[in-house]
Order: C-alpha cells, then structure tokens, then sequence
C-alpha cells in the first residue's frame, strides 16, 4: 500500500509490516535530506505532490516491483511537506524469498521513482533563498 | 465547459496560484487550455517546454481533447525521492 | 562497529545511528529466518559463531565496504542463538552520499559475510529433527 | 606444549565437545593436532576435507607449526546470514 505522509516516516512498523515467514531477505532503502546539494549548504528541505496522482504512480510501481522480480512484497513511502534534515523523505520496502530480486527490485523501485512520480522537492540554502531541485520530465 | 486546472511546483509559483477553473469553448483541446493559462499567466511561457500534462491523473499530449469538468494538471520536471 | 547479540536487532536504534546529515542515502539490508529452506517446513532456527573471529571478520567487511565503494558508513549486526521465525538473523546498515554505492555496498557486503564469517546456521524442521545448512568453506 | 582446541557446529556435534586442551611435542603443526583429535574423536574424520582451521583466529593451512598457548579452531562450512 502506497503511502504519502507529512508524519516521519514509521520505519519499524513499516519494516515489522514487510517482514514474511516465507521470505529470507528484506531490503530498505531510505532517501534522507542531506545538508548540501551541487556544492551549496541546503538549511531545510519541502515536498510537494500531486497526490492522488502520486500514489497512483507509487502503487503502480509498487505492483510492476512484484511482477517484474518475483518478490513477496513492495512497499515505499514518501514524505509531504517539510522534512528536517537526516530525516527519510522517501522509503521502498521489499520482501523476497532472496536477496537478489529484495535488492534488484528495491533499487529499480527507487530509479523508477524519480522519473514517473508526480512529486517536487525545494531546497531552503544555508546562504539564503530557495530553488526547486532540478528534475526529470514525466513522460 | 469548465476544467479544473491545477499547477505545482514552479508552475504553481509562477502562476501565484495552485488551482483555478477555466472557461474555454466546446471542442477546445489542451493545448488551447495551455494558451489560456499563459495568457493569463505569462510566466508559464518560460516553463513550456518543461511541463508535462495530465489530464483526470493521465499524462496526456497538447493535441488531446478536453471535456466538462476535466482537471488539467502542469506538471514541471520531478524530483521526489 | 560491528555486532553480534543474543538479543532482537535493533533496528531503528541502528538506522538512527546509521543516517547522517551529509548522507542523502541508506540502503538495509535484513536476513529475516524462513519457516522453509529447500522443500522443508523450518521450525526454528539457531546461530552460533567463533565469536571473536567472526566479529574481526565482520569488522573488516565494514572497513573493507567504505574502501571500495566510498561509502560514508557500514555496519553490520549478526544474531546468534535462537532465532524466531520471521525475525531478522542479519542486518547491513549502509549510509552514502548517493543511493548507486549505498545499494552495491550493502549487497557486496551480505554476499562476502555469507563466505568469510565463521558463523553457522541450524535448522530444526515441523517434521522433527534438525540440521546445520550448507555451507561455504572458510578460504 | 599445550594447546587449546574449539569447536563448532557440525565438529562440535561430532566431538561432542566445544573446547578441549591438547598435549602435544614440540614441533607439532597443525595437521599433528587434527590427527590427535580425530583419534579421540573418530567422527571428526568423515569431517576433515571440509574443515577450515583457524590459529589464534587466523585461517591456516595443515603445515603452519603450532607454538604453546596457540588457539586452534575447527570450522566446518559457515553459513551464517
């Protein structure tokens, strides 16, 4: 079930939520908000979405991880609204028999993401003024 | 008819606004909807070639038709992650 | 810092410690125990180790990860004793700068423990009985 | 000189002992001491060709000589993870 959320992100129950008796690997990825960007101090970091049409798109990739590595299960969240720093704007949960697909299918979630998901992130810098990071058109 | 046109992001910042209704003649397709929204907003021009666009949550081309009630949405480049 | 317990892996406690403000990125990985291994229903699981050795091999493998993949940080934490199923036997905590060498790090990690931790695995099966799993010769 | 000896898994099953010290001549090398324990301990010999052994927690081959006090280790095939 995709998720967006202006909460952290519940890692544990989360990762408690993935975890299978039939499955040997469970891999995590976490986006954090890091404290620079191309070179420049980032102070605050926001996320935007259009979001129905955001949890669409994660639910869909959620549905093309199952089919396309033989998983158990995909799961990823992602944070709306302002994110303090080191903290997760995004998390995609798989479940495998092993860890091979938990790994290619949690990676290629994360890939896909960045360029099929109606969601925006702005940057606050240290130095003053702001910027929306530059993206990739949907298509 | 009347869409719903939504806008994010710098989209939404250069237009100042995140949601406005359009009144536009019957038949019009999106890119008419597109011409509209810069007039009323000429700083969506600079962003043109960046936009995509959906339509009722569907990435859609400037030459689709538009119907009552549909809900247009700018969509600049993406970054979440 | 590399861990071996007796107790559940604390997994939030270590992806807290993992996250760092100049890391936009954490990959995880969990070992989680099956309730079946090559046709047979498991029932329980147990680990035991040549601790000191296995916690210098261990160590290396964090040293080693940073090394190749340039990483900020690896930890890993192994279970040893009974295991309950579903519960996590092994956890790689990796933080990067960028999610590529997060992901390689964190799989070359998991596949090398597999070959070079004396640490050994024992199933006891629903059908009664039990035995150690197949392993890798110690090289 | 005397040596300590541990063992895990399948050779600690087999032995039916984790940790046991060994008398042996100056000299000794490791495979004098593998042979040692596989004459107290018969079971330990459908094992060999799979044990990796350990001295002082340092992978060592057959030949490697022994000093007194040394840590000798008997590690069957690892499969943790």
């Amino acid at each position: 079930m995709a998720e967006l959320t202006r909460d952290p992100i519940a890692v544990d129950r989360l990762l408690a939520a993935t975890a299978r008796p039939d499955c040997g690997a469970v891999a995590l990825f976490l986006g954090t908000t890091r404290d620079h960007h191309d070179g420049r101090a980032v102070s605050a970091l926001a996320y935007e979405a259009y979001e129905p049409m955001a949890l669409e798109a994660l639910a869909a990739l959620e549905r093309q991880a199952v089919e396309r590595f033989g998983i158990a299960t995909c799961r990823i969240v992602h944070r709306l609204g302002a994110v303090p720093l080191s903290e997760a704007s995004v998390a995609v949960f798989v479940a495998a028999a092993h860890r091979g697909p938990a790994f290619d299918a949690c990676r290629w979630a994360m890939d896909e993401l960045k360029r099929s998901v109606p969601i925006w992130k702005k940057e606050s810098y240290a130095s003053g003024g702001d910027g929306w990071v530059e993206g990739t058109r949907l298509e | 008819m009347t869409i719903t046109v939504l806008l994010f992001a710098q989209a939404r910042e250069g237009a100042g606004c995140a949601r406005q209704t359009l009144e536009l003649p019957e038949g019009s397709r999106v890119s008419d909807a597109l011409a509209a929204l810069e007039h009323a907003h000429p700083a969506l021009v600079a962003l043109r070639s960046h936009l995509a666009v959906a339509v009722d949550r569907q990435l859609t081309r400037p030459d689709a038709p538009l119907t009552q009630g549909a809900e247009l949405a700018l969509l600049p480049p993406v970054s979440g992650g």
